[in-house]
Formats: structure tokens, C-alpha cells, sequence
């Protein structure tokens, strides 16, 4: 069993970084995979938060949307959507916010607005939905993005989250920001002196160079670079079984 | 405030849309995910609306429908995806494309469209929140701003207040007198229905009594302009305990959206291609 | 933040307030006529506690034992007296002729109070409200100030976030995991629960599940930092389900709080008295 | 059975204000007879809202307070007390608002918190309550006190609630302000120009010496004044019998 692609050990390393108890924000798409992977692991007591509404869901299978039956049905209590982000949200009762993005800089300001100007924009892209209060208040910041050229940009066309500011020195919100970069080719995290994200860890069989060549800055490599370990069984098996949930459900 | 309509009124759809909603009207259509009232979206383009300014949090298929037949001027959201999904098509094709006509965009991040709804539910000039710090959604300074606290000097963001002209949502139940009741995920639709004008609701089913549903919304008659019964108003989005989502159908909707002609062919088969002429 | 309880863990009273509430705290024990935590409350005067900041937005008989019992040095509040029936007489004593000692006052309007809790329960410095304006309670200008809307220009009052150390209430029900839930008047629990360091709640009853209820307001265990069982710790106020208000204690408290030495007797025979020593 | 007294009279006066279908915020004491006095008669469709949450309440019995259960049991909606000041009462939902008063002015300036100076009162009273609000929201507000020197100030001790403003040209509510003050002896409104609370009715048996003797500034008298019609059985048996219930739950 344990061959796995690229986009599999991106996952695994993302839910790896929620930690047992952890109160985590649940945005769509993979951050919905990983924090739904955690919980099937080892974070069984991690307490999945969506920003519809629903605290301490307990979905039994992958939900399509943040806003699927599921996550009230199963959740302890379920909120109106101002309450989420004033109460909960923005007064700094979540731990961990997983987040994605169209496009990243190396200070970890996020774009999901647009591709080119807003006002003309070449590409436009759903907006910043919950993410800008999430990147501010969350304690931890885990971004799942996969690398190339176009997504890890020296500038982002427009900045929807902050991470640390254009120059990485401009962060004034509570939270610590993004502390993690998870990707298909490894782990970046914020320089301690600098907040310039830096590859600090490779999956099983990424080169640095792969990295590298499909960062559109000059990448911060850190000395003694480690590898991530591969995924486990236990969490491939967890993590096909939930996408094919979301299959048989969708 | 609302122009109530006569307590237990309960009236058809196209009626409460011709009378309620006007061309040039500030519209929104909440659900979050859930409930979302599809059915009195379609009937507004049946009704060939036109010149509205939409608003929403999550545009979602209801809103791409209804951009792709030309009833929107203008869009106010904070997220405009298809779920779990990808791209609201015929929403990227009026903001890239301009078709079928140039469409206005206003954005904000969900908190701050929340509390924008919050502060016109109290009808308060705008809402204070820790957000939008640093980003460039905070260039839109006619509809987000800073205040400082009085009492700790801290500088805040500001929103203006969402005071739709009409708000029109889905619901699980009316009583006999048109009290709504809601439950499940009820996102913003209090602070919709009470921040708005006027309000319109389709429910599932109308009932002597309410249930007990922990975590519902009861909306009084006397807030609301009319109440229409429409069983499964809310597909392809779903009402707890009458209805799953269509998930399907909402992959489907990424081939027929992505495709103008594909568009055209779905609205004429749903008898709502007139809007679309315009 | 609240420093959360190990999930499940369901303790004693005497202890939650052992070591939850310390001299010098600003705790609120709220409950809007109903679900008042008397029982509670009572716990805080045997253990002798002093010089707390009380907040409460109705005093109520709870506040004038507690007053009376010297445990205060200070009340924010908005409406201190015992409804339908009169004056709180400890409270007016302590205020009037400072027995058993000087109370300072910090007033608000309901409005203002509830907007303090929420502002304090999303951790904001202070909330916006259409209040206030032309009043006197608006000289206490380091709770209650002034902002300018950002779009209209418009001068609103702001009145400064209430974040108590520990906030105490009463509630129906908890789960085996010592989550919570209260129904019927709710009041401003919830925020003052949000808005508090610490938060200790005691309840009727343990439950495996919670049933349905329109209305409930459920609070998960990590924002709480005890859960207490007290069958009718709400008494003479009542919890919607489990008991009636005590209307004749209410008005018999009339007599009871007019006079120091009948207070002292009361407070004698309900083992309150050595808080009264001080 | 038409036997009545002064309070009767006043009670019946003030509840003959609410109209059928009103809005009316109810505020604890008198206003809460009052409005259930309404709806048990000529304003059945009244709709009672209480601060305390309780939306279109209907009481079987008169509540001894703002918080009864019979409240949240027989209302249409029972909502949090900060949802009650922010999107009913300040959002302007309400038409009528009742309140009571330890002092008033000529300008129906409303004292319900110190006799003498805040820091040192001489008597402290409950504090302002939902009253601030309700005064400067409410379209029409209606206050309810018995007339007599001490009560009828030329200046109040303390602004709980702002009718007109000191000089009756201060209000800048959104309401219309106290649009009638009922007493024990008859009827004060706003003079239409000057806002100055006038002597408009007069109670059955009640001389305009007996008002002018009971106020503290020189009473206008309206030219004209009418007699207040005289409680009918209807209403005192409405009266008397909530009265009954209010003893027997006690």
C-alpha cells in the first residue's frame, strides 16, 4: 500500500500539523482534507470549527461544502455566521486556521481576489471569504498550496490575507501568522529573524532544487534541511477512505 | 424598516416578487450553503429583473445563474466560488468579459459582510471589527474604513452597513399567522431579513405549530412582507430535515456554467432564457 | 481566554470557586430574572471572598445579599432594583450610608451593558450603539464616549468593552462531556460567558444528550472552566423547566433587606454570615 | 361596579393609548399593566415585547416581572437582551414605548436614578434600565407616573431617559419623543411649538387646581381641556382581574 503521490503526502504533512485538542478553523478544499485527516489519526480531539456556523463538528464523511447537513448535525452547537466571526473568529478562540491560495510571497501574503488588477482583473478568483480574520486571529497559520512559479510569486497581484506584510516586518494582528507552508514538495516556515519563509523540510524523494525551480523567488533554503517522513498506512488508508466518502457522496 | 404584510398573509411567489422587488433594487438572496433560495431567484428572472445590485456572501449557483442572465448591475460578496468545486463561471465571464454585461463588483471578507448585514439589522451607520488589517480589500475605502476606540486609542476597521431594499430567503417552516422558522445552518439570514426593507420568504411547509429545533431562527409576521409556500425551494441547496444537498448537481454546474452556450440551453430549458435577451 | 476545563470534568461548587475567584476579581453572575446563580453567589460569600467588582446588568436580590455580605467593592450594573417589588435595600445602604462599607458605582443602560459584554466577548475594545446621546450617564466618560462614522459622519455612542475575570451562571443541562445548555430567557449569558477569563456554570442536571429547544444557547466545554451540579441553584429566581420563580421570596426580601439586623439574621441563618464580619 | 380610583383611572388612561396592531415595549410597574390592560381589551392585536427578550408575548396572567416564564413560553420569539437593544429596540422596531419615572421635568426629561448628586445621592434608585434607549427609539413614547411635587420637577436631579432636552429643542432622536404623559389626574403632551408638557385631559372629578397644585413648575393648561372618559365596566373588569392574577401567582 504505502505508494503515494505527491498531492497525498501534502495532506499528510498538513494534518500532521494539527496538533490533539487543537481548536482548528476549517476552510474549503484541502484544508477540509487535512483537518478531517487529523481527526481520523492522531488528533482525535482536535475540535473541527467551519465557518458556516457549526463548533465541534464531527463529520462522518468529507463534506462537499463547509456547509454541508453534516457538520450541524454533528456539531456540539451551531452559530450564525456574525457570532463565528466576532465570538469566535475574531476574539481569538481559534488555535490553527488552515488555509489555501492562489498565489503566496515569501512573507506569506496570500491572493485568492485576482489574477492581474482588481478592477480588470485576467482571472478572477472567488475572494477572500473567511481567510482574511482567520489569518489575523488563528494562534497558527497552515497554508496547504502546491508549488509552481505562478502560485509562489515575488509579488501577489493583490493581497487578500496577510502574512507579514510586504516586507515581512508590517504584521500587527494578534495571531502569529503563517508558521506553516505546507507543499507538494515539502514544509516552508517563516524565517525567526527575517519571517521570509524558507524550505525547511522535503518530502520523501523532492530534490531542493525541485523546490527550488518551482518557487518564483529566490528560495531561502534552511542548513540541515530534514525530510518529511512518508505517510503511514494508517494515514493513507484514512485519507482514501475519506476521499472516496466524498466520491460516494458527491 | 420592513412593510409588514398583513399578518397571515400567505401569498403565491410571483406575486410577492412582482410586488416587492423592483428594477434597480439593492437584493439579497441569503443562505449559507444551506437554504438557499433558489426558486425565488429563479422567479425574479423569470419576472426579467433587471439593473439589481445583488448581495451575498457566498454567490454560489444562485448568483452565476442570475449574473449569466443579465438581471445584476452589480455584485456585493465576500466569496464567490462553487464549493468544494472550483469557479462560478458565468461570474468570472461578466467580471473578465463583461457578458453579458459589465458587472460591478464590491467585496469584502465574510466578517465583514456579516457585520455590515449586523450593523443594518440595528440600523447603525456601520459595524467595528478586527479585520481587513493590511489588506487590499481595505482600498475600498466607501465601504471599508478605520475608527479608533475612544477609550484604548486602538485603530479598528469600519464597515458600512448592508441595508438591502429586499431580502429574500429560504426556510423549513411557516405557522398559520407567517411566523418563519429556520433552523440548521442559518448563516446571516437574521441579520438579512432584519437589516432589509422588505422581506420575502419561501418555506418548505406551513404548520400549526413550531417544533422545537435547538439553534433556530424565529422571524415574526410583522418583520416580514410575505411568505410564500415553496416545497424544495431551496435545490439544488438543501433544508435540514426535508432535503440533502444536490452535490451532483453542483458538479454538473461547473460544464453547463463553464460554456456560454451550454448556459443558454440550461436557462431555456428552465423557462428563464427571457432575462437572459436582455 | 478562558482556561478550559479537561472536557468531561464536572467538579464541585465549593471547589470551582476556590479556585476560580480571588479577591479583587471583576465577576459578573448574570441571568436576566431567570437562571440566576444564586447558589453560586452564595458559595462566593462563605468562602469569604473581598473587594470584587461586581457586574450584573439587574442586581436583583443576588447583588443585595452580596453587597449586604460586604463582598463588593465596586458595581457596574444597569438596573438595580427588584423588580415589581421595590428598592434593593442593601444596595441603596451601601450606596446612601456605605454599611457595610463605600460602594462605587459604575452605571450603564441595558443597551450599553449588553453592548459591553458583546464587544468584550469578541475582544474588541469597545461597541458602537444609537444610545446614551442626552443623558447624564453619559458624564462617565472613561465607560461611555463617543465615535464618528467613518461614511455618514454621524456621532454615535461607544461604550468600553466589559471583560469580567470569571463570569458565573446557571444553566438547565450539562452533557457527559460538560458542554452546556440553557433555554428560555437567555439573557446576556452567552457574551458575558465569551467575555470572561474564566467562566464557571452550574447547572440542574447532567444529561447523556441534549434534547431539542428552540432558543438554547449551548456552550462548548473549552470555553468553560467548571461545570457544577446544583439542582435549583437558581432559587428564589427559577430555571424555565425545573422550577417556578419564587415570587413570594422576592417580595418577602422587601422586609428582609429593609433593615440591617433582619438582613444579619438572615444571612445568619443561611451560613452567610461571615462574609458580614468584614 | 364603576367604582374606581385615581390609579384605576390612570392605568385605564394609559392603556387606551396603545392601538390595536402597536408595537409596545413594556417596561416593569405600571406600563406592564397598562399593556396587558390593552391587549385583554379594545387592542387585542397589540404586541408586547419585553427587554428581557420575549417577542410578541402573551401573558396568561400579569407577569410580577420583565422575566417571567409565562413570557418566553407564550412568545412568538424569545431573543439574547443584546439582539433585544440592537435589532429591535435601537433598529426602531418599536411603536410604543411605556415607561415610568421617579422624576419628570416640563420637558419630559425622565430621572429613575439618584435623588440628589450621583457621586452621594441622597435616595438611589434603580438606575436607567432599557429606558435610554427606549426613550429615543420608540416612535411614540408614553409615560406613566401619579402627579405631585416632588415627582414634577422643575429641573430633575439626573437625565436617565432625554424627553425634549433641558430647553425642550435638544431631542435628536430618532423617535417622536414623550408624546403623552398620563398621571393619576389627567393627560400632559408636548406643546406642538415649544414641546412643553401641557395639560391636555383631565381625569372625571379631577380640578385643574389639583394638577397645577401637584406640579412642580407653573402647569400649562391647554384651552379647551377635555375630561378623560371615565373607565367603562369592560376595562375595570380587564384591570381588576389582572390585578387578581398578579396577587394569586405572588
Amino acid at each position: 500500500m504505502p505508494e503515494w503521490d505527491s498531492a497525498e503526502m501534502m495532506n499528510v504533512a498538513a494534518a500532521r500539523e494539527l496538533h490533539d485538542g487543537d481548536v482548528c478553523l476549517v476552510g474549503v478544499g484541502p484544508p477540509n482534507l487535512a483537518a478531517n485527516l487529523a481527526r481520523r489519526t492522531h488528533a482525535p480531539n482536535c475540535r473541527l470549527v467551519y465557518e458556516s456556523g457549526a463548533i465541534d463538528a464531527k463529520p462522518r464523511r468529507l463534506p462537499l461544502s463547509i456547509g454541508d447537513d453534516d457538520l450541524a448535525a454533528t456539531a456540539t452547537a451551531v452559530v450564525s455566521v456574525p457570532e463565528m466571526f466576532n465570538f469566535w473568529v475574531g476574539a481569538g478562540r481559534i488555535d490553527v486556521g488552515f488555509l489555501g491560495a492562489a498565489q503566496i510571497d515569501r512573507f506569506g501574503n496570500i491572493n485568492t481576489t485576482v489574477i492581474g488588477a482588481h478592477a480588470h482583473p485576467k482571472v478572477r478568483l472567488p475572494g477572500a471569504g473567511g481567510a482574511p480574520e482567520i489569518a489575523a486571529a488563528a494562534r497558527r497559520v497552515i497554508v496547504i498550496v502546491k508549488q509552481s512559479p505562478r502560485t509562489f510569486v515575488e509579488t501577489v497581484d493583490f493581497v487578500s490575507s496577510v502574512g507579514y506584510g510586504p516586507t515581512g516586518r508590517e504584521r500587527v494582528a494578534p495571531g502569529a501568522g503563517p508558521t506553516r507552508v505546507i507543499t507538494d514538495h515539502g514544509v516552508l516556515e517563516p524565517d525567526p529573524s527575517t519571517n521570509e519563509l524558507t524550505l525547511t523540510r522535503l518530502h520523501p524523494g523532492v530534490t531542493v532544487e525541485q523546490a527550488v525551480a518551482t518557487t518564483g523567488w529566490v528560495l531561502k533554503v534552511a542548513e540541515g534541511i530534514q525530510e518529511v517522513p512518508a505517510p503511514t498506512t494508517a494515514e493513507l488508508t484514512a485519507l482514501r477512505g475519506l476521499r472516496n466518502r466524498e466520491a460516494s457522496d458527491a | 424598516m420592513p412593510s409588514p404584510a398583513p399578518p397571515g398573509t400567505i401569498t403565491a411567489l410571483s406575486e410577492a416578487i412582482a410586488e416587492h422587488v423592483h428594477d434597480g433594487d439593492t437584493v439579497a438572496l441569503e443562505g449559507f450553503t444551506h437554504l438557499i433560495p433558489f426558486a425565488a431567484a429563479h422567479e425574479i428572472a423569470r419576472q426579467g429583473r433587471r439593473h439589481l445590485t445583488l448581495v451575498r456572501m457566498t454567490p454560489d449557483l444562485v448568483y452565476d445563474q442570475l449574473i449569466g442572465l443579465g438581471v445584476a448591475d452589480r455584485l456585493v460578496f465576500s466569496y464567490g466560488g462553487n464549493p468544494g468545486v472550483g469557479s462560478l463561471h458565468r461570474l468570472r465571464d461578466a467580471v473578465e468579459n463583461s457578458w453579458p454585461h459589465p458587472l460591478a463588483v464590491q467585496e469584502h471578507s465574510h466578517a465583514g459582510l456579516a457585520n455590515a448585514y449586523s450593523a443594518g439589522a440595528a440600523r447603525l451607520p456601520f459595524a467595528v471589527l478586527r479585520g481587513y488589517r493590511g489588506t487590499d480589500l481595505e482600498r475600498q475605502r466607501d465601504i471599508i474604513s478605520s475608527v479608533t476606540c475612544p477609550f484604548t486609542g486602538e485603530e479598528l476597521a469600519a464597515v458600512k452597513a448592508v441595508n438591502p431594499d429586499v431580502t429574500v430567503i429560504h426556510a423549513q417552516l411557516a405557522d398559520r399567522d407567517g411566523n418563519v422558522m429556520l433552523w440548521g445552518i442559518t448563516g446571516v439570514q437574521r441579520e438579512a431579513v432584519l437589516a432589509a426593507d422588505r422581506a420575502i420568504v419561501t418555506v418548505e411547509q406551513v404548520v400549526d405549530e413550531f417544533p422545537e429545533r435547538t439553534g433556530a431562527v424565529i422571524l415574526p409576521n410583522w418583520v416580514l412582507s410575505a411568505v410564500c409556500v415553496v416545497p424544495n425551494g431551496a435545490w439544488p441547496s438543501y433544508a435540514a430535515g426535508y432535503s440533502v444537498r444536490d452535490n451532483d448537481f453542483y458538479q454538473r454546474w461547473d460544464a453547463i456554467a463553464r460554456d456560454r452556450d451550454s448556459f443558454l440551453a440550461w436557462a431555456a430549458d428552465n423557462d428563464l432564457k427571457e432575462s437572459a435577451d436582455a
